[in-house]
């Protein structure tokens, strides 16, 4: 028991990540709200963002990857130690996650009003019976 | 050559789309041409690039001037130049092809139609050079989210295809950016070559299987293999047509070169084939991928419809050709990446084509159009031919190394789904035909021999013809010389151990 | 749907939990992760290019090859949705009337088509009737707007020693404008920062970014090497880096701002830039 | 000091969790718009104390400078919503209607 | 650094996104989810990602919570699920 | 309640306070740039702490920058000789503001900790006119009073009414008004 | 010394947000959840900054005394914005049409 | 024997692939358009014909045209009996094309231009596939002539035409598809290579099992070859205009099937490995089969071109039937068949499309007595109905004397059996044509003794094949020539 428990607590990051990933995947699926699914999407990224950022972490005291300037650790300038300082690279590519996250977001909203505009709902159902509608059956 | 030559393909194309944007905003007339000089240096370049690798073999690049490790390099090989010269050569005949149709269905956004096409090649390029798994991650956001816009513009259902295609599209993307993280995670470092020297200690690692499944998960995605193509149809066929004719031949082939790339480079083709050895499923998944896409297709009744499920069967026939995993298999993966590029473009194209003259492409509308736009249907007919496999249109060869590939493995059922997708191509293709072929007849049943002349007739404007010309006869000529291809470049992209 | 969406989800995590067994420990400093590639960039980042904050050295520089087409991301997105939704010539075509308030009584006139436009500073005209003349708001906003765009282009500038950069810094810039938006309305936000504006900046912060990289082909480095761009500054290779870093800074910045303003305009008003939010 | 930082912090969380409540179960959008703000606030302060417990505020100063001058553009936004289309519940209960997109 | 914060704060991650995806009320999800980006920009500063978190509170307190009102506000509220 | 743009006119006059809507077409004053340049610079000196030519030299593009863009925005028609006195005027009123907002705070969280809180408060919607003029001071009596717990402002009209919640009527019986009558000194109307 | 003032005013700080998120969960209406969600959190802001600040300023070097000023900065902005958020609130819960609640209708409802 | 590269064999088959845009050029002279035409069919036989004597002198013309796959190229090779069918056809098509004229203008027939156009491109994958060096060229060809004819077929565009091009193509297409391209592919993992040589290429080493399974794929896969089952497209095909008919489903593409079938018997097989699996008396029977059945559903048929159709795939066989015996005399026999038989039939068509245009008439039954009216017609069908039954003094007698001591010299007097019944049967249902339109009482007339002969353009070419029919029994010696070279290169012997 008490190494499940050293396990989960050991991975709790990790374990987040995946109910979190979950959660995004289900609302994009299950959910027939295009605004839903959207969120979905957003939640999804951000899962994989926050997996991401997990790896980066160092226990240990390990600071915040910006080199401190004389206080701090006592340093000097060119004596930054591997050990003392977060790991930078996940968060810059998280960064770019990011970005690529919301520029995700805006077009996927752009394209949503457009679909609103078009059939007056965000319901994937109610757009289907619109194009049945519209189309007399075909597909 | 220039030693810069590897990234011109990337930075060219950008620069110029952004060009676009701040010179065309006050002269309407300026993207196009732009946007054509763009692609010609790309493509001059690719071809560079290409002449470099034949002659000196593997080139690196290193972008900021630091080493792989640390910094992103570009690696250009076989594989990577062959597939660039083919999607910027796509790319650049789509575009003089598309150039009056997108005048007219764009009228009013030409500039940020030229600007998101150029920036959807430069990602694509970008995709194909680069040697760092996160690079391509970004790359390939480049080239969906202007996917995403080109084709979320169309008639119809257009916008909510476009929607869905942003869903699985972003699924895909992050599957794939799963992937590299778990890699990461094991080993520390995201250069391509450099995960390839590390690896090989993990490969019993759990987290590495589970890598590499999700990044091919997520390629999936994007590929449109089968359970997950249900984006691609409603998105190429509901697309504008010249946004369909630009994007269609080049997203899915890029991403089974990422595949191939993935497996290869990085995995390595002992870990993919015989350490993980799922080979034979991801056939079987492709079997079941071609013999689906060729029978959705058959339910179709629109051409673009037709078209599109032809895409998702041929998204099977290059990954299961793939995963046959020994050397005819890859060969006609490569090889139908090439020639699949060049079909498909030129369907496409003639689709397009015959959409500036007919009123839909529901196959109703396309009665006796072999009267009206001979050239354009003669178009059709080639490109048909060839996605049927008939010599010697290119088609046929990958399709003879694909099959070739099955026998070698042993994959029966493989091979039958082949040759089933052909003759269902070529029951889908002659009912085009035929319709086309059958014009509804005048009152003179026809008899007039002077009515059979030019006056009937009223093909595309040249324009486009000529770029479909062009395609067509590609097409034939792809296939007299895929012997010289596969001999001189892909044997050279393919790992010496696979045999 | 919702049962296979349930399985689905069910399934992808399960695979997952499976693989978290092998995992290195939360926070292990000694995982691969750690000790591959990133204590490089840890202890001679600073040396490098002289920038403390590491995390912007590699965005910037080692890995600025990431980040320029990060920025050319959000260009396309910007590019995207205007593409996909603005409307043009939509007044031309069907002319509507202009309202004016009289900011004095809150009158609100309409004049119609060909009426006479009241030419006075007691007139604003505004979007629609439905927007108030809320005094707090406006003013407030106006108060602090000057602020956020000081404090974003700081971050833009102070990058390379504290948490921030361009791109934070550039969002920070839009959302001022965006906050203008819809505190005063659509139309104001479009008079100080016009389409055409936030167009061509979103291009050209692109393009400051891809330039610098060009300009580096130029003197022959390689591309993005700003150490080659060190003659035309007139300083040394490493303090190069430094300021090839800043004016990439920049250009993420100018390019994320009208990006964000542009998509903003362009969503709230569904492409007629008549009325926002 | 370090651990009473670190009380503070895990308090100003839990706190969160009230705030959280209205948002999530608020009966109407203005509730969940102040349960959200008030979630907004509580992070400004968290903010500052995560980087008294990394011992460089002066890094997360800006963050949550940032953060106090942009928390209410999403109100701004939100209430917006209420000045143009008046009803708080009229929509979400209405039938959907034909070509609605004003 | 500290767990117990860290878990916390997951916790209440993990309560807005499913309170985001299952509010019957676009803009009270579009709320929630600027909550959702709140929180997630304290997990990053939890967790020493200071430029990460930066960009969330940028991104979300200023831009994307920001552009989904305004898409609920030229689109409907309703939504079935 | 809600504000519609017909209002009758005989009971106000039409040239009631100053056009002082915050528009573009405000009129520039040297000073007026000038003034911000000088708060936006010390407001940058603060954040930057860093006094190296290269950063004093981005701060002051940066502020160029925002005066330019949005020098109108902050002071759109600053009466500068009177600035000095009011600002001082104004930080003099500040402590007092805490220190009613603190007495006011302890008020609410009695309200709010007691048991029988649903006894003590007894919302009511309460509004009186104000005397103040300009958007500026009724901006800063409208937020004063929203910033003191117990209430706060709901609407302030182009006239000068002012609505106003409270959450019981003790918090609402006096404070406006002492509140209006300081900030009147502090902006001298 | 410094150190146990700032506690205090940290702990204060404290006081006042569990009173805001307290009141936000007690308070009966959407009006009334206004006054400790708007104000109680502010205050504790005030205070736990002023604390922090405190604390921070130990050392009286340049930068020490710029990231208390700045954290000061911090509480300014948010004594400007936090109102007119609550304001722009409550103005959208009137337009709304939301009626607010009331002794009498408490009485009315019981 | 020695091999020249010569550019004569890619010109025989590109003369009438280029002749194509001038044809479309023309479309509105339709004199000039036929002109090309003929002139193309000329240029084409005189090519063919000037390779012959190089080809008897023992020389085999080669060319490359592309490596596209490690050993196996798109290649020309002219050997004598590719020759021999490449002369037929190329002269027949100058016949044709004559007959053409008459009978399209006679109907005043729709769409010319289309006809005359995949006339020449079907004429020129005909060609094609006679000069293929490899399995793959002749592939790539006998594809082309799917396609080319395709639109031949459904010319009338009714739904006739439309259903049986479908079922055309489902036939065609189908079983090259999905029954000969693999064999190939297998038969190219296995061996390396596609090319026709002497004894084949296949090694030994393949199982007999996989053996008789490609033979059989690669027997029915080449379905022009109209052995059944895979027959019934032809029936079908005959809803073409007769030309199309006459030369297509009589000569060029149904021997091209045969053709093919020909060829991987004997160059990719190899004579002594089917031999030793024992498949020659495999296919044999199949073909015997086909044979005997096919002329049983003949006897019923009362459409006349419907009627020939089931002949041909009775007759087809005779040469599949001579290439499966494996013995010098059988294959002489076969390879001469391709020949008389072409022969013989295209007269039998000619004169079942002179019938139609004159008369309109399409069903036996309604011809009693036409032979008054049309005495040259019916005499010309005579002499090609004693062709194909294979009696003296026509072609097909020698042909058939060819496969009769090819059955002896293999031992299968069962094939001997065969041979003589379907003799007998290919009597039975042809001289009662003849005899009722020539003997029958005025009252079972259904025609006048008025002369009513088909236009000219097509009178001619029946005449001339009708006496081309006799003169191969007299003399034989060219075709005789070089199915015996081609014998000697087959087999590989002295």
């Amino acid at each position: 028991m008490s190494e499940f428990i050293d396990f989960f607590v050991g991975k709790y990051n990790y374990w987040a990540f995946i109910l979190l990933m979950m959660i995004g995947l289900y609302a994009m699926i299950a959910k027939k709200n295009l605004a839903k699914k959207i969120i979905g999407m957003n939640i999804f990224q951000t899962a994989i963002i926050l997996f991401y950022i997990s790896t980066a972490a160092k226990g240990g005291g390990a600071s915040i990857p910006i080199i401190a300037h004389g206080h701090g650790h006592g340093l000097s300038e060119h004596g930054a130690r591997a050990a003392d300082y977060i790991n930078p690279l996940p968060h810059v590519l998280m960064l770019t996650a990011i970005v690529v996250s919301v520029a995700t977001l805006g077009v996927a909203l752009t394209l949503a009003v457009k679909v609103y505009h078009q059939y007056g709902t965000l319901e994937e159902d109610e757009i289907a019976d619109r194009i049945r509608a519209q189309t007399g059956g075909e597909p | 050559m220039s030693p810069h030559l590897p990234a011109l393909p990337v930075v060219v194309p950008l620069l110029s789309a952004l060009l676009i944007t701040i010179l065309g905003w006050s002269n309407r007339r300026l993207p196009f041409p732009i946007a054509l000089v763009a692609l010609t240096a790309g493509l001059l370049s690719a071809l560079g690039l290409m002449k470099d690798v034949l002659a000196r073999g593997v080139i690196g690049y290193n972008m900021g001037g630091w080493d792989p490790p640390w910094g992103i390099a570009y690696r250009v090989d076989h594989l990577n130049a062959l597939v660039l010269v083919v999607v910027m050569a796509a790319a650049l005949i789509g575009l003089i092809a598309t150039r009056d149709r997108v005048k007219a269905e764009f009228e009013d956004r030409i500039v940020p139609f030229y600007t998101l096409f150029v920036l959807f090649v430069t990602g694509l390029s970008g995709i194909l050079l680069t040697g760092d798994a996160f690079n391509l991650y970004v790359l390939l956001e480049i080239a969906s989210l202007t996917g995403y816009a080109l084709i979320g513009l169309g008639e119809g259902r257009a916008p909510l295809a476009g929607l869905n295609y942003i869903l699985m599209g972003t699924i895909g993307a992050s599957f794939y950016l799963l992937g590299v993280g778990y890699l990461y995670l094991m080993t520390g470092t995201l250069n391509m070559v450099d995960l390839a020297a590390r690896l090989p200690g993990l490969y019993d690692s759990h987290v590495v299987a589970l890598a590499f499944f999700i990044c091919l998960t997520g390629l999936f995605v994007k590929m449109a293999f089968f359970p997950v193509h249900v984006w691609l149809p409603n998105a190429y066929s509901n697309a504008s047509s010249a946004a369909g004719i630009l994007i269609a031949p080049l997203t899915t082939k890029v991403m089974i070169y990422v595949m191939i790339r993935i497996t290869l480079t990085v995995f390595t083709p002992d870990y993919a084939f015989d350490v993980l050895d799922i080979g034979d499923a991801v056939v079987w998944l492709s079997v079941i991928a071609i013999v689906m896409g060729s029978v959705f297709a058959l339910a179709q009744n629109r051409l673009k419809r037709i078209l599109s499920y032809i895409v998702v069967a041929e998204v099977g026939y290059m990954v299961g050709g793939f995963w046959l995993g020994n050397r005819a298999g890859i060969t006609g993966s490569i090889l139908h990446i090439v020639n699949d590029a060049a079909m498909t473009l030129c369907v496409f194209l003639a689709a397009g084509a015959l959409l500036t003259r007919v009123p839909g492409d529901r196959l109703i509308h396309l009665q006796g159009l072999f009267r009206k736009m001979p050239v354009s249907m003669a178009a059709l007919v080639v490109g048909g031919l060839s996605i049927i496999g008939a010599p010697p249109t290119c088609g046929f060869f990958s399709k003879w190394y694909l099959i070739s590939g099955g026998i070698d493995a042993g994959h029966y059922g493989f091979v039958a789904a082949l040759l089933f997708s052909s003759l269902v191509n070529v029951a889908l293709f002659f009912r085009v035909f035929e319709i086309a072929y059958y014009e509804p007849f005048g009152a003179d049943h026809g008899h007039d021999p002077r009515a059979h002349g030019a006056s009937g007739r009223e093909d595309a404007p040249a324009a486009m013809l000529a770029p479909l010309v062009v395609v067509a006869v590609l097409l034939v000529a792809l296939g007299l010389y895929s012997g010289d291809l596969v001999s001189a470049i892909i044997q050279h992209a393919i790992p010496a151990r696979i045999i | 749907m919702k049962l296979v969406a349930l399985a689905s989800a069910l399934l992808c995590g399960t695979i997952l939990l499976f693989g978290t067994a092998e995992f290195p420990d939360f926070g292990d400093p000694d995982s691969p992760a750690a000790s591959h590639v990133s204590p490089r960039y840890i202890e001679e980042a600073m040396a490098e290019t002289s920038a403390p904050n590491i995390v912007t050295a590699v965005l910037a520089d080692y890995r600025g090859f990431d980040t320029l087409f990060e920025t050319a991301v959000v260009f396309s997105a910007a590019m995207a949705c205007f593409f996909l939704l603005r409307i043009f010539g939509e007044d031309e075509r069907r002319p509507s009337e202009k309202l004016y308030r009289h900011l004095p009584t809150g009158i609100t006139l309409r004049i119609d088509p060909g009426g006479k436009v009241p030419d006075s500073p007691e007139f604003e005209r505004i979007d629609g009737i439905w927007i108030p003349h809320d005094v707090i708001v406006k003013t407030t906003t106006r108060l602090i707007i000057p602020f956020i765009q000081l404090f974003g282009l700081y971050v833009i500038a102070h990058g390379h020693h504290s948490p921030g950069g361009g791109f934070q810094g550039g969002v920070i810039l839009g959302a001022s404008v965006i906050l203008y938006a819809i505190s005063q309305n659509l139309r104001q936000a479009l008079g100080r920062m016009g389409e055409a504006v936030s167009a061509v900046f979103c291009a050209a912060g692109v393009f400051i970014y891809a330039g610098a990289g060009a300009l580096c082909l130029l003197m022959g480095a390689n591309f993005l090497d700003y150490s080659g761009l060190a003659p035309l500054f007139g300083v040394d290779a490493i303090q190069a880096r430094s300021l090839g870093i800043l004016v990439v800074e920049i250009g993420v910045g100018l390019a994320v701002m009208s990006a964000m303003v542009w998509i903003y305009y362009n969503l709230a008003s569904m492409g007629r830039h008549q009325e926002g939010l | 000091m370090h651990l009473f930082f670190l009380f503070a912090a895990v308090f100003l969380a839990l706190l969160i969790i009230l705030s959280l409540y209205r948002a999530v179960i608020g009966p109407t959008v203005l509730d969940r718009m102040i349960g959200v703000n008030a979630v907004g606030s509580k992070t400004t302060a968290l903010l500052i104390l995560i980087g008294l417990l990394y011992h460089r505020v002066d890094m997360f100063v800006d963050i949550a400078l940032a953060y106090a001058m942009l928390n209410f553009i999403a109100v701004l936004a939100a209430s917006r919503y209420f000045q143009k289309r008046k009803g708080l519940f009229d929509e979400i209960e209405r039938t959907p209607k034909e070509g609605d997109a004003s | 650094m500290s767990g117990q914060l860290d878990m916390i704060i997951l916790l209440f991650v993990i309560i807005s996104g499913i309170g985001a995806i299952t509010v019957r009320d676009l803009l009270g999800a579009a709320i929630l989810f600027g909550a959702y980006s709140f929180l997630m920009c304290l997990l990053w500063a939890i967790m020493g990602a200071v430029d990460v978190a930066f960009t969330e509170a940028s991104v979300g307190a200023g831009v994307s919570t920001v552009l989904f009102v305004a898409a609920v506000f030229r689109t409907t509220r309703r939504t079935k699920d | 309640m809600v504000e519609q743009a017909k209002v009758s006119p005989q009971n106000r006059s039409f040239h009631q306070g100053a056009p002082t809507g915050p528009d573009a077409r405000l009129q520039k004053s040297p000073a007026s740039y000038i003034l911000t340049f000088v708060i936006l610079f010390g407001i940058w000196l603060l954040l930057s702490g860093r006094f190296d030519l290269l950063h004093l030299g981005l701060g002051l593009a940066s502020c160029l920058l925002v005066t330019i863009f949005s020098a109108d925005l902050l002071l759109p028609a600053p009466n500068t000789p009177r600035l000095p006195g009011l600002w001082f005027r104004f930080i003099k009123y500040i402590p007092w503001l805490l220190y009613q907002v603190l007495v006011a705070n302890i008020h609410v969280m009695y309200l709010v900790f007691h048991p029988r809180m649903m006894d003590l408060i007894d919302p009511s919607i309460m509004e009186f006119d104000s005397r103040l003029k300009s958007d500026m001071s009724r901006v800063t009596l409208a937020n004063s009073i929203t910033l003191t717990p117990g209430t706060i402002t709901v609407h302030i009209s182009i006239y000068g009414h002012i609505t106003f919640h409270v959450i019981d009527i003790e918090s609402g019986k006096t404070l406006p008004w002492i509140m209006e009558a300081r900030i009147a000194d502090v902006f001298e109307e | 010394m410094i150190n146990l003032i700032a506690a205090m005013f940290i702990l204060l700080g404290l006081v006042f947000f569990t009173g805001g998120a307290v009141g936000i969960i007690r308070m009966p209406d959407f009006y009334s959840r206004l006054h400790p969600a708007g104000k109680l959190d502010t205050m504790g802001l005030l205070m736990s900054m002023i604390g922090i600040a405190l604390y921070s300023v130990q050392g009286f070097s340049l930068g020490e005394v710029l990231t208390g000023l700045k954290i000061i900065l911090i509480v300014v902005f948010v004594f400007i914005t936090s109102p007119t958020a609550t304001h722009a609130i409550v103005d959208a819960g009137v337009r709304a049409g939301l009626e607010p609640w009331t002794q009498q209708r408490r009485g009315e409802e019981s | 024997m020695e091999s020249i590269v010569s550019l004569k064999p890619l010109a025989a088959v590109l003369v009438s692939i280029l002749v194509v845009p001038l044809i479309i050029r023309s479309g509105n002279r339709p004199n000039l358009r036929e002109g090309w035409t003929f002139a193309a069919a000329g240029i084409k036989f005189l090519i063919v014909a000037s390779m012959v004597p190089a080809v008897l002198g023992g020389a085999k013309l080669e060319l490359t045209i592309a490596q596209v796959l490690p050993g196996a190229a798109i290649a020309f090779r002219v050997d004598a009996f590719g020759l021999l069918f490449a002369l037929v056809s190329s002269s027949l098509w100058i016949v044709t094309s004559a007959y053409s004229i008459g009978y399209m203008r006679g109907l005043d027939e729709h769409s010319q231009t289309r006809y005359f156009c995949f006339f020449a491109l079907s004429l020129s994958a005909t060609i094609g596939a006679a000069f293929s060096a490899n399995l793959l060229t002749l592939y790539l060809f006998y594809e082309m002539l799917s396609f080319a004819t395709y639109p031949l077929v459904t010319h009338h565009q009714d739904m006739e035409a439309r259903s049986s091009g479908r079922k055309y193509l489902f036939y065609i297409v189908g079983s090259s598809i999905g029954l000969a391209l693999p064999a190939m592919v297998y038969i190219y993992t296995v061996s390396g290579t596609l090319d026709f040589a002497a004894q084949g290429v296949m090694p030994a080493s393949v199982p007999p099992a996989v053996l008789t399974a490609l033979v059989l794929m690669l027997l029915f896969g080449f379905a022009k070859a109209g052995v059944m089952p895979f027959h019934s497209w032809l029936p079908a095909a005959m809803v073409a205009p007769t030309p199309v008919s006459a030369l297509l489903h009589a000569v060029a593409v149904v021997k091209v099937g045969a053709f093919c079938v020909f060829r991987v018997l004997t160059g990719v097989m190899g004579a002594d490995l089917l031999t030793g699996a024992g498949l020659g008396t495999l296919v044999c029977y199949i073909a015997a089969f086909t044979i005997i059945v096919s002329s049983l559903i003949a006897l019923s048929q009362d459409g006349l071109k419907r009627r020939l159709a089931f002949s041909t795939i009775g007759q087809l066989s005779y040469i599949v039937l001579g290439a499966a015996l494996l013995t010098p005399d059988g294959l002489t026999g076969g390879m001469l068949h391709i020949a008389m038989h072409a022969f013989g039939k295209i007269t039998l068509f000619f004169c079942a499309g002179a019938i139609f245009v004159a008369t309109g008439v399409k069903n036996i039954s309604d011809m009693t007595g036409i032979g008054k009216r049309m005495p040259i017609t019916m005499t010309a069908f005579f002499i090609g109905s004693l062709s194909v039954i294979g009696l003296p003094p026509c072609g097909g007698f020698i042909s058939k004397w060819f496969l009769v001591m090819g059955t002896l010299e293999a031992r299968q007097y069962a094939m001997l059996v065969v041979i003589l019944t379907s003799s007998l049967l290919n009597a039975a249902y042809f001289l009662p044509i003849v005899y009722r339109a020539f003997f029958c009482t005025e009252e079972e007339s259904k025609f006048d003794n008025r002369m009513g002969e088909a236009p000219l353009w097509c009178l001619v070419p029946l005449k001339l094949t009708a006496f081309i029919s006799i003169i191969l029994f007299l003399y034989p010696k060219p075709f005789l020539d070089l199915a015996r070279l081609a014998v000697v290169q087959i087999l590989g012997g002295p």
